[in-house]
């Protein structure tokens, strides 16, 4: 159970600490932004934030460092597979492009 | 009555096989449904994507004032409600009824708060003849597709994750919600706030000028 | 009862395998057609191996099953069961080695055919055809006497007035000659490069005897090669649901030889 | 949990007990009786189809009154014959192989084999079912819309789906309302499969390891996870399908279409793109349409082989492993879709390895039947055909796994032939073998076994006179989906259609010995005792039908494994998984 | 002589119609003839390929049919072109008798099917095949309906005068139009590109003449009696 054995957050001075960060994060996202990269290189990291920032709020803010190590492995991976797989979709986008009908 | 109330309380003892998680199955429940919701997001997202890469004519209208510093602002609220959020959570595990009470409420508010500057952010969009199938600069009309659909889905979220946290605030002063309820809540409430981490920089930063 | 089940069961087995081996009944023909393509017979090739030996796999397990519960049908009251020899571990051994040998075979060799039809690019000599699905006919166009395609408007087509396409002939001087057809007419032994688009809705380009099979997708530019090896006249179906007339959708396809295609086109050219 | 807490006693109204109960039980039932219906209702269609197929300008008496835009003068229009198929379809992979293996029996006896006196969520347990039958209701409301029911087929592929009324009949409300049906049903099914998982690792007694639940909770359990992630991708693809028919997005819709001389509004869609949402969907849905019969079927086996499978666990991993597999395979629908040709070959590899896992699973059954003295029951035989129509419809996979002959077969009747023995048949099998294993259980009665035997043999011959020919007929080119073979090629095949037409006649009217049954032996049955085929696991541990708590209050421990058949223990040659007597293994 | 009588007639009529609307002899009265021609170079009509559909291509095969927007005939006359009052009119009758639309060897017949209002037709396919009836409106409600071979008419009428262009999807080249209009005061013009409009009461009329590429022309004309008045229509044509 919850209360008996796990989610003894660490208090909220340490919650404020990550909130910072996050905010921090998304200075820096806006930042990168505005340097005006290219659109993919631009992709990449805002990505690759993004990222950071969603495993730090899974991570504190949604507990998961605090329950059994067996409750992330059971969701995450799962998550993280389907999310792989849809992947494959990106071929046919790009045929969009190289194959586009030309009329009109 | 009897074994379903054992469960509930005071979990297995003994009664029943420890679940392999050691958590109620209330917040499992919630976090398959965040998983779920997750790929849901996916799918949209990866639509966005795959119609973004196909369209050459793609427009990228957003300016620093006011989009985007509406969106750090929202962003900012949204973050901050997460914050209320943990403290609720804290609170009511400390057994402190009415910060818990008032922490729940204040995250409620930011959350009201986020989907009214979103709907102003919509309705300015709205203005300037963006619609789901109008694209105002002449480009791909993906974008007015996209922007307000998986702005939507979001904001439908946040909605809907507002009224369950009005509903478990009152319900909790009143004894008919305890702890678990509200933490389950805050599962979905960071969900809704993690969901918000992609699509402020997919769909805001993505698309500035 | 169980024999009754063992008996049903292989005479099923049997009869369903002796129709895949006497496929022909009084001019019903239960089997592909002839292959007119320079690539099919390596897709029949393929389907003959998967044939046999998914084909064993069936008749044997089937009968296996059968068998067994044939014998258990009639034991006697109190009988102890007996293990398969080896119990599950060989057969699990067995069925990961023999279904996956078969397996990575079929899919080596399988996946080089196809990757020789669909991932090669045509022949440079390739004759080009565009091919314009619609609901629920297909219309073929050939670049003309000055070889270029004239450019597609989507606002100008007009079938009651015969223009299929959407060419604008008053201001495109190459879409002056191009010939617009309802059959593709093709040459024997020459590569042939069909660039596939649909009009409408999703059709899809089949002809069986050609073992080729690619749907229109509606936005693309589809390129699909292949070479026709004997002459003759098949039918080009939609096997992609279009909508109420669906089943009507089809074309022919006529392979000529190079001399008459060649009066063919010209013919055609005139009376354009 | 807390909503859990809050149910109390046996509610004693009509509409509590009956209709909007919170009781797994009950609402097992009401997805098995929903199923029913529908089931009963796809199969009329299918033989509407099925006799438009034989003789195609037959006039079937009173067509018209039912659909006087759909068949003028009795005489099916092709538009009719496809919204026909669509619903078919629709229906039986929605509403009957989703529903009734996996939601009815789920619903009903995964509490009861994991010994919990409900659901985790009761009441959420409720709103799933009555979801599920709203969902149901919008479906059959396409039949009776102005511009007629859909017809773009279960699979509703855009544009012909996202256009509308321009692309012809049946592109109107009928397809909207199909979407939001589908929609709907989705949240159904993700609240179904948030409770089916949390019931089964929460929610069992002492003693029930996970190692010792039984196949079908396995089985319930795999489905649910895989349920819970694939229809989550079909919920916003139906969403955004309905935006494309209803606010002039346009997803799925490209540019500078010109349907029936109309050029359309629509810019710069994909129709790939619905393609690959759909089948993301799609094909992890066959396997929640099939891993549950697999489940119910080796459940059921052990006690009338009288001795446990071999395998166990393996068989366990065969099935986590299709479950796996299913998420990376769903381009092998799309091979000659106009998607890339790289991926082809991608989808078809993993395509053949879940031949790997169905292979060993086939082989653990057979294996097991070796050497068994068979109880020859209807649940048994229905069994031994699943065994049997389960091969059958595997083996064609092997065929259209690979891109190269899939060149040849694909949209041919070969590809239905495969699908409906593999997941129409064999789940269907898996259902009647359900049926007649539980039904004692579910209503205390037992099933009329010489009724449920003549219905077996026609079923069993009756699939195959049907669904084998179409191999045939695939193999020669006959191209599926055509309201009537009109053509040069297609024309001589004829008589095999009208053979199968016939085949699929008296076999669908043999399904009626079966309702005669269940309804007859309903009221009329001998009633049924607490364990009728001295079966093990923990349904058979409460009387039939268990009380509103299951137990009547007991909370049951487990001591043993779930199959323990062919050892000696008290009770015979088996021994009850909650019995607390030593074992030795064999 | 019959002038005499003509006003008291027309006010008893007039009468009738209002009250009691009973059948009415059709009035007497002036007639416009007149042909439809064309200046220019008219787009030349394609040959249609009709190999999708063999009954089809075997029934024209000694014959080709060609496209129908613009058929001329002799001395720069078109046919099919619709001649309507389509100002002041008076005295229109109620359209009643049925008319009939068919589809036979893959063609309309005929290619325009001109009515009135509210006049009940029917859709007849000859062919062996299934044909779909696909009219396009913009004003009156939009049906799509097919027709196996075998199958009863069709019966359609329309209340909103329109031009409707008519297609098959099944077989695309087929192409109609059906012609609603107010007045029962109509005609199409022959193969040799005259038309003829009788029954006209004294007054003055505008008269407009249609053709489906060509788009419209309006001219005014005055019937003072039973007379008989000429007007040419003419059309300018380009080749592309």
């Amino acid at each position: 159970m919850t209360t008996g054995e796990s989610a003894q957050g660490p208090g909220m001075k340490f919650f404020v600490a990550v909130w910072v960060g996050l905010m921090c994060i998304v200075g820096i996202e806006v930042i990168i932004t505005f340097r005006h990269l290219p659109p993919r290189e631009l992709l990449v990291w805002l990505l690759a934030l993004a990222f950071l920032e969603a495993g730090i709020a899974v991570w504190y803010f949604m507990h998961l460092k605090y329950e059994r190590a067996a409750l992330a492995w059971s969701l995450l991976p799962a998550l993280a597979f389907v999310v792989f797989m849809m992947d494959h979709i990106w071929p046919d986008a790009f045929r969009l492009l190289s194959m586009r009908l030309l009329s009109n | 009555m009897s074994q379903v109330d054992i469960t509930a309380e005071s979990g297995h003892a003994g009664l029943m096989e420890d679940s392999p998680y050691g958590i109620p199955s209330g917040k499992l429940a919630m976090w398959c449904f965040v998983i779920s919701d997750a790929v849901t997001f996916s799918a949209v997202l990866f639509a966005y994507g795959y119609l973004r890469i196909g369209s050459p004519d793609w427009s990228t209208p957003f300016q620093f004032s006011p989009t985007i510093l509406n969106g750090i602002g929202m962003t900012f609220i949204l973050l901050s409600s997460s914050l209320t959020m943990l403290a609720a959570v804290e609170a009511v595990k400390a057994g402190r009824k009415s910060a818990g009470f008032g922490w729940l409420c204040a995250t409620a508010l930011l959350g009201a708060l986020f989907a009214a500057l979103h709907l102003v952010e919509w309705g300015r969009m709205i203005d300037e003849g963006w619609r789901l199938f109008q694209n105002p600069l002449g480009g791909s009309v993906h974008f007015g597709a996209a922007f307000f659909s998986i702005t939507g889905l979001h904001l439908l979220h946040v909605v809907g994750g507002v009224c369950a946290l009005a509903v478990i605030a009152v319900g909790y002063r009143r004894g008919g919600y305890n702890s678990i309820d509200v933490e389950v809540a805050g599962i979905y409430w960071h969900f809704v706030d993690l969901v918000w981490m992609f699509v402020f920089p997919l769909v805001y930063l993505m698309n500035v000028q | 009862m169980g024999k009754a089940f063992g008996v049903v069961l292989i005479i099923i087995t049997l009869v369903s395998t002796a129709v895949f081996i006497f496929h022909d009944f009084h001019g019903i023909s239960l089997w592909l057609p002839v292959d007119a393509s320079a690539h099919g017979h390596r897709v029949d090739h393929q389907l003959m191996e998967t044939m046999y030996g998914s084909g064993l796999l069936f008749v044997l397990s089937q009968i296996m099953l059968g068998l067994f519960v044939w014998q258990a049908s009639d034991r006697p009251e109190g009988w102890k069961y007996k293990i398969f020899p080896g119990g599950a571990k060989p057969m699990v051994i067995s069925a990961i080695l023999l279904v996956g040998i078969e397996i990575l075979t079929l899919s080596f060799v399988g996946s080089k055919v196809w990757a020789d039809i669909y991932l090669t690019p045509a022949a440079p000599e390739a004759l080009p055809i565009d091919v314009q699905a619609g609901q629920f006919a297909f219309y073929f166009r050939y670049a003309g006497a000055d070889g270029k395609f004239g450019a597609l408007h989507a606002e100008k087509i007009d079938e009651g007035s015969g223009n299929f396409f959407g060419l604008d002939p008053r201001n495109d001087v190459a879409a002056r000659d191009d010939v617009v057809v309802a059959s593709l007419v093709i040459p024997v032994n020459r590569p042939i490069l069909l660039t596939l688009h649909s009009k409408d809705v999703i059709h899809s380009f089949y002809v069986r005897e050609l073992r080729i099979h690619q749907d229109i997708v509606p936005g693309l530019m589809i390129p699909l090669h292949f070479t026709a090896t004997q002459t003759g006249r098949f039918e080009i179906v939609c096997t992609q649901l279009c909508g109420l007339g669906h089943y009507q959708m089809k074309a022919y396809l006529e392979v000529k030889t190079q001399e008459e295609f060649d009066k063919w086109l010209k013919d055609q050219e005139a009376a354009q | 949990m807390s909503e859990a807490a809050h149910q109390h006693a046996e509610p004693t109204g009509f509409i509590r007990k009956y209709i909007f109960s919170v009781d797994h039980k009950v609402i097992g039932l009401q997805y098995i009786g929903l199923g029913i219906v529908a089931v009963v209702l796809g199969m009329i269609l299918s033989w509407l189809m099925r006799l438009h197929l034989g003789w195609s300008t037959l006039a079937i008496p009173g067509l018209e009154k039912l659909s006087p835009a759909g068949a003028p003068g009795n005489v099916m229009t092709p538009e009719y014959y496809l919204s026909l198929m669509t619903m078919h379809g629709t229906l039986m992979v929605f509403f009957v192989l989703t529903n009734v293996p996996f939601a009815g029996f789920g619903n009903y006896f995964l509490p009861i084999q994991v010994g919990a006196p409900d659901m985790a969520f009761p009441r959420m347990n409720m709103m799933s079912f009555w979801v599920t039958f709203t969902a149901f209701l919008v479906l059959i409301a396409a039949f009776f819309v102005p511009g007629g029911p859909p017809l773009s087929g279960w699979t509703a592929y855009a544009p012909l789906s996202a256009v509308g009324q321009d692309a012809g009949p049946g592109e109107g409300w009928g397809q909207t309302l199909w979407a939001l049906s589908i929609a709907i049903f989705c949240v159904a099914q993700l609240l179904g499969a948030l409770n089916f998982i949390a019931t089964t690792l929460d929610l069992r007694t002492k003693g029930m390891s996970l190692a010792r639940m039984p196949f079908s909770t396995w089985a319930w359990f795999i489905t649910s996870v895989i349920g819970l992630l694939a229809f989550a991708v079909l919920l916003p693809a139906c969403v955004l399908l309905i935006l494309d028919r209803t606010a002039g997005t346009s997803f799925f819709i490209p540019g500078g279409l010109v349907i029936s001389d109309r050029l359309q509004a629509h810019t710069g869609g994909s129709p790939l793109l619905w393609q690959h949402l759909f089948w993301f969907f799609g094909h992890p849905e066959v396997y929640i349409a099939i891993l549950p019969a697999i489940g119910i079927v080796s459940h059921i086996l052990p006690a009338f082989l009288r001795r446990p499978l071999l395998g166990p666990r393996v068989l366990i991993s065969c099935l986590a492993a299709i479950g796996f597999l299913s998420y990376m395979v769903w381009g092998h629908h799309m091979f000659v879709s106009g998607m890339n040709p790289f991926s082809a070959i991608l989808f078809s590899v993993p395509t053949l390895v879940i031949t790997i896992p169905a292979t060993i699973a086939t082989l653990l059954w057979i294996g097991s039947v070796y050497g068994a003295r068979i109880r020859f029951t209807c649940a048994s035989l229905f069994c031994l055909g699943f065994i049997s129509v389960f091969i059958s419809g595997g083996i064609s996979g092997f065929f259209l796994a690979q891109p190269s002959i899939d060149t040849y077969l694909h949209a041919t009747y070969f590809v239905v032939a495969h699908f409906h023995f593999v997941m129409g048949v064999a789940a269907i099998f898996g259902m009647f073998a359900g049926i007649y294993f539980w039904l004692p259980k579910m209503v205390g009665r037992m099933m009329n076994e010489t009724l449920g035997k003549i219905h077996f043999w026609f079923t069993f011959v009756g699939v195959y006179c049907i669904f084998m020919p179409m191999h045939y007929l695939g193999l020669a080119g006959n191209v599926r989906r055509y309201a009537a073979f009109t053509d040069d090629y297609l024309a001589p095949l004829i008589p095999v259609h009208q053979f199968i037409t016939i085949a699929a006649l008296i076999t669908g009217a043999a399904q009626f010995i079966f309702l005669f049954n269940l309804v007859w032996s309903r009221f009329r049955g001998p009633k049924a005792t607490e364990n009728p085929w001295q079966a093990t696991s923990l349904e058979w541990s409460t009387t039939s039908p268990p009380p509103f708590d299951n137990f009547g209050g007991r909370q049951l421990v487990v001591h043993q494994e779930p199959y323990l058949y062919g050892v000696e223990g008290s009770a015979g040659d088996y021994v009850m998984q909650t019995s607390p007597e030593t074992v030795e293994a064999r | 002589m019959k002038i005499k009588y003509f006003y008291p007639l027309f006010l008893v009529l007039l009468v009738s119609t209002a009250l009691a609307s009973l059948p009415v002899p059709p009035p007497a009265g002036g007639t416009v003839t007149g042909k439809v021609t064309y200046t220019g170079t008219p787009p030349k009509m394609k040959p249609i390929d009709m190999a999708k559909e063999p009954n089809c291509a075997k029934e024209h095969a000694a014959s080709p049919v060609f496209t129908e927007n613009v058929v001329t005939g002799p001395g720069n006359t078109l046919e099919w072109a619709v001649v309507y009052v389509s100002a002041g009119d008076q005295g229109s009758t109620p359209g009643t008798q049925t008319l009939r639309f068919d589809q036979k060897g893959c063609q309309y017949m005929p290619h325009v099917l001109a009515m009135q209002v509210d006049q009940p037709f029917e859709i007849v396919n000859s062919d062996p095949h299934l044909h779909n009836i696909h009219p396009l409106p913009k004003i009156n409600p939009e049906w799509n309906k097919s027709q196996p071979p075998g199958t009863p008419p069709l019966m359609a009428k329309y209340d909103k005068p329109e031009f409707i262009p008519v297609k098959c999807n099944v077989h695309p080249w087929m192409h109609g139009w059906f012609i609603v209009l107010n007045t029962s005061h109509y005609a199409i013009s022959g193969s040799d590109g005259s038309f003829s409009i009788k029954g006209l009461p004294p007054g003055k009329y505008t008269l407009t003449a249609w053709q489906e590429q060509f788009g419209t022309q309006a001219q005014d004309v005055t019937i003072a009696g039973g007379e008989t008045k000429n007007i040419t229509f003419t059309f300018k044509a380009l080749p592309y």
